[in-house]
């Protein structure tokens, strides 16, 4: 039992520390934010150099072998910066369904591609009605001549608008919510029929609803077998959730960090506001939950690396259920600790705030996790 | 003791609803209801409506245009105006400035200002806030110097919502750097058009431009803009920070938000059934209802309280501590109702600019923007933790 | 509307609490609670004597004619004392069924004497099973000859030791936890086959299991029409939970009030610990809850006395479910600032605790009563 | 990063089960998974078993009868301790007063106290607080006077936990007057059969009596009794209390009460059903069952940063808040598990002198009892208001 990182993974941390530190402070990742793509094109050539694109997959598929850990720590100190680039649209979702369920020709044609920085992924997954529910799968995908045509509507597709291909599940056979008949096919963005629509999250990111209409795709777009995929989102789903959870820590912890430095010099009535006993308890709530979060952030990574079993799903919910918990609380009472510097968009507070409110609901929000956690045997 | 109301009471109150039903223009009552920003040309338009009426300004004394409404009538108005989803009147005019100028103002700035508060000819803002002094205002900095029969003013102020809009800003200002903070404050009335007042506006958590700094060089104010004695402008001060903290629970707009949340409950879909199934998200919801109705309650009997001739300290701060957190929750509860909708979110001017519309629901646009603005609610107006400061001062005695 | 007290009601106020200043200081409600017996009889003529316990009659039964208002005002009152005397057992239970259901003969057997002091009361209506649905009511009561035959084991009686008569719920027919075929029934405490187990409850009162094994009743026993007993349980029992939000209100002001005087007085660090920010803080949402609950107390009183609808219902379990919270909050917070001292069990305010526990689960916790307020139309 | 146990930790946590599960007395076992109070024989019983495997002092130093453990070891241990619902020794002795003379102590001292702690010969109680000194320790005003090889000692103790049992208490007093309030307490080993001391006991909201008063009255102490040097007993003092807030979390007991709950939910009836069905009661204890997972994983993680030699000032803090907090909130939810059953409560001994039993279901009794008790988890070793500004100031640095 050791919370420790080795050595190799001081080193992939110290790296990314310091890439967030030179590209993304807070003036700058405002300007990249408001920019229409959204994120810089610049670093995800730098990041894929750096060998952080490849890093989540194995060797086999061409990657670097790291594992859930590897992933927590890049994860984590991208949270600390706000990280825009769509690192998990692309490499822990889209790539991660392709390395997971896909033929050795889907792999050969899009993982080196990734990795290599020249290719975007994004998944397209929910649906308006489905809320948290992953099986709630209304888009069809029906079986016509050499291929399948699909047809529905994907909801807040995060990085939708700016992906090359966009993995989308649909139904092949079964009623609406059951587990099986869900099917995985990787469609081209341009693919005619595919109407992406794109706007802003909160979070400075971006999202899209996609729609298809009679969209044909060949044979070879299903991944893995067909009305087989529902285990296989769920997988993934609960490994990017591991990872969000790790953004949360570093942004919370960032979040802290900055409140913490604020209330030590921001004077009031002729003392620093953080000599108030009422704030310094507040921060102190404030700190037990970005610690508590840490402790089940490192504990699902390194569950995940021991494997996918029913206990995996259980401390990803409840790693979840902590930190978005955590994500509320440390994002609000930051604000409310700045005081009006905390409602403005100039300053830095703000975007994580803004970004723990939407981890809070990524992927299922708080109370979704915590029944989760409950109806897991 | 009697919860009812009499038959007077009753038909005032299907006096007010009926004219509320009848007046409140459709965009106005839109953008409020969505929790979108008023414009100031339909903000104008139904305070006129309002004015016509002689409704703009209940609390003022009758001689100067109030309504003379006893204390029940005027909780039965707030509750209709807000059951209606009609905006108030903007209160830096009607609420803040209008009952200092009553109660400390010359018989010329009475005559003057009062008038055009109720034609809403003038657009009011409020200097109070300065980059060095939030909770602890009486630590401002802005300075006015006596030169003839002008001060000249100099300094800063910030928070200022508004003040793109506004026309005249009341601002406490230091006339004397000599004696203790309280001591040295004066209270002037100062035109926005003045020259050597520049204006720069703080984007707001929620992209849109609701808040100001304000940066006065060597302006020019009259002295005849003073309200009452110099370096008396504290006891206004406070004078005008008690009156803004009983209105400020907004119980009956609380409410309008929860039939809306139960709205959407009807409409979301979960899980192939609907959000209004969901035992978590209604439990928070009744939990919310349950404690607004002990805060409108709680209202109630401050009112009896306050017509019973009983002298209030700080016990009204318990309203605005509780309806500031009820607003939060709400909204708060409002984006958890939209799924992963909610976190779609644009400033209103560029959403409305775009030519294609998001596929997501109509109701799916305000509430992010109404959470990030009330993130506030918690924080202006003295912090609930001033707030709560001052109960424990002056209500417990700690 | 009118929250002010009207000359009378402040007499009556006042009248009361003289007696809980007189009788009831910390030292001598211990005593008294530690008595075999639970409370004083002669308190209990006092409280007859001065007209308390005809002030809920109506005059018609040969009471005062007071409404809910007075109940409210007496509670309270009562409740800065944690008076001991069976008041809501006696006069709100089982006198209120009897005034509501009762024939003119019932009426007059059992209200002047109830009045007079002579005769106190209590009722049975809770089961092990039953939680706090009122219809869960598995107790038997068969037509049998000329009367009826009672099996069945009713739990947590309050003040069953004591009573003279303990008013019974039974199912007549229907099916368990049908709101249809509960009848009530007076049985007398000394019946054959009334067997009655006291023991002693958290808060220094006094409950008792009672076991019906083949009781026979006259039908002169029988309250009100057979079968038609829900709808009187479930207003009566809604009343009394009004009054009893009373009480609580009483001991939550007469906690605060310890707890603020003992904070002013008690030092550390050189210094009164009402000085520290956090406390002060606390001490103010301790004094917001009481006065949130305060207000739903009068307005629960003030709606039972211009009828009994739906809306009055809600607004029951709207008041409970506030007070509810606020009685934990309060009592709990009460223990946390006084320390040490707060634990021990010769001191007043551990008192106000366990009896602010207990009335958090009276008549239906607050989940119960948020659950009730939300299905209530 | 590695979360798995090594093949040597998994065959240690099987040896420590079966030898508890081999050697824990039921009737021990049965009054502590209740919550009920232990019996001083019991106690004994199985610490004297516990010492007879070698197991009873793990955090000792070898030299002294410790176990020479890793961290991961000592963690195993005490899981399996909570799991079996074993309970661990009395802290006053092995967890307190222990490494105090073990560190801290002469030889004399070592080799007459640490022997008989692990034999369960002495009893230890704790000689602290005083009535004027609660959360501020360093205030104490009990006096001891040098008179010859003796000390002679006047004053009061309060909240002395199991004083009726104990044979020694170690004390706090002050040797010197005239310096600041830290700098004047030595450290003294008491004989509580010592002419002069007079116990009170103190009955607590469980009615039950473990707290009690220790007067002192003209105490005539050896010097040779005092720990260390006069004067420096300050030192000592907050050495024991850092040892105290590590392992106050109570993980694994709280582990038990999560599953106890359970079971009563399957076993309480609810409208027809079981209480498991109720969603309210089930949101709230996974919702502690989620906070007792993110405490155990801060704990491992903090045991991790301690094996790889890192030094922690007030982290473990944490462990004593979200630990109490969550103590608290078990027996909270048990009490309200048993419906109105909850509220049935008379101390152990009334009960057990009766020759009726209550109808209700024999779980009934102990969670009021152990609810009253647990209101001063968050009050005992340091309240937790005290714990927040320990973090607040030196982890934050505020």
């Amino acid at each position: 039992m050791d919370f420790e990182l080795s050595e190799e993974q001081v080193l992939l941390k110290d790296s990314i520390d310091r890439f967030v530190k030179d590209n993304y402070s807070s003036e700058d990742r405002i300007k990249l934010s408001q920019t229409d793509l959204g994120f810089s094109r610049d670093h995800w050539k730098t990041m894929a150099e750096l060998g952080w694109l490849g890093m989540a997959f194995s060797e086999e598929v061409g990657g670097f072998g790291g594992g859930a850990v590897e992933t927590m720590i890049m994860m984590e100190s991208m949270g600390r910066g706000l990280v825009l680039e769509p690192f998990v649209s692309t490499v822990l979702l889209g790539g991660a369904l392709i390395a997971e369920a896909g033929n050795e020709a889907q792999i050969e044609a899009i993982i080196p591609e990734l990795i290599e920085g020249n290719l975007m992924l994004s998944f397209g997954y929910a649906e308006a009605q489905s809320r948290f529910n992953l099986n709630d799968v209304e888009t069809t995908a029906s079986k016509s001549g050499d291929g399948y045509v699909l047809n529905g509507t994907k909801a807040v597709v995060y990085h939708g608008g700016t992906a090359d291909k966009i993995v989308i599940s649909a139904r092949t056979s079964g009623a609406s919510r059951d587990a099986d008949g869900i099917s995985l096919f990787v469609v081209d963005t341009d693919a005619a029929g595919v109407d992406i629509r794109s706007y802003a999250t909160v979070d400075g990111q971006r999202a899209a609803d996609v729609r298809l209409e009679n969209v044909t795709v060949p044979t070879t777009a299903l991944l893995g077998a067909e009305g087989k995929a529902g285990p296989v989102i769920e997988k993934i789903i609960d490994r990017a959730t591991g990872a969000l959870c790790a953004e949360a820590v570093g942004a919370m912890t960032a979040a802290n960090e900055i409140t913490n430095e604020y209330i030590k010099t921001r004077k009031q009535f002729g003392t620093a506001i953080g000599k108030f006993q009422v704030l310094q308890h507040r921060m102190v709530d404030m700190y037990m939950e970005a610690e508590q979060s840490k402790s089940m952030s490192d504990m699902v990574a390194m569950k995940l690396d021991l494997g996918y079993e029913d206990d995996t799903r259980k401390a990803v919910s409840a790693a979840k259920a902590q930190v978005g918990k955590a994500a509320k609380f440390v994002g609000q009472q930051s604000i409310q600790l700045h005081g009006g510097m905390g409602m403005t968009d100039e300053y830095s507070i703000g975007h994580y705030f803004k970004r723990l409110t939407t981890i809070e609901m990524l992927f299922g929000n708080t109370d979704f996790h915590l029944n989760r956690f409950s109806n897991l045997s | 003791m009697d919860l009812s109301f009499t038959n007077e009471e009753v038909a005032f109150k299907s006096e007010v609803r009926e004219f509320i039903e009848n007046n409140l223009p459709a965009d106005v009552k839109d953008r409020y209801s969505r929790g979108i920003h008023f414009t100031k040309e339909g903000q104008e338009r139904w305070q006129k409506i309002l004015n016509s009426k002689g409704w703009l300004a209940p609390n003022w004394p009758g001689e100067y245009g109030g309504t003379g409404w006893t204390a029940t009538q005027k909780y039965i108005f707030a509750q209709e105006m807000g059951r209606a989803s009609a905006p108030p009147p903007m209160p830096f005019g009607v609420s803040m400035v209008g009952p200092v100028i009553y109660t400390f103002g010359n018989q010329e700035q009475k005559d003057y200002y009062l008038p055009r508060i109720l034609q809403s000819e003038d657009w009011w803002c409020q200097g109070y806030s300065e980059p060095g002094s939030g909770s602890d205002l009486a630590s401002l900095k802005t300075k006015a110097v006596r030169d003839g029969d002008d001060y000249i003013v100099n300094g800063q102020k910030i928070w200022t919502s508004h003040a793109q809009h506004a026309n005249l800003i009341f601002c406490l200002v230091r006339t004397d750097q000599d004696v203790k903070a309280q001591e040295g404050i004066s209270f002037l009335l100062i035109d926005m058009d003045s020259p050597g007042i520049t204006l720069k506006p703080i984007i707001g958590l929620d992209t849109e431009h609701t808040l100001n700094e304000v940066f006065f060089d060597d302006v020019r104010v009259p002295v005849k803009n003073r309200i009452g004695e110099e370096n008396k402008g504290w006891t206004y001060a406070k004078f005008l920070l008690g009156n803004e903290r009983t209105s400020i629970a907004r119980i009956a707009q609380s409410k309008l938000r929860c039939e809306h949340l139960r709205e959407v409950a009807s409409a979301e879909r979960v899980d192939g059934g609907l959000l209004q199934d969901d035992a978590d998200f209604m439990r928070k919801l009744n939990q919310i209802e349950v404690d607004l109705m002990a805060l409108e309650y709680t209202e109630l009997r401050m009112l009896s309280k306050i017509e019973h001739g009983e002298t209030l300290t700080a016990e009204p701060s318990l309203l605005k501590i509780k309806g500031s957190e009820i607003q939060q929750r709400l909204t708060e509860l409002l984006v958890e109702s939209l799924g992963m909708y909610g976190a779609a979110y644009e400033a209103l001017e560029v959403r409305e600019g775009r030519n294609d519309q998001n596929f997501a629901p109509d109701y799916a646009h305000g509430p992010m923007a109404e959470h990030l603005y009330l993130r506030a609610a918690t924080i202006y107006g003295g912090s609930n933790e001033i707030q709560r400061n001052i109960i424990s001062k002056m209500v417990l005695g700690l």
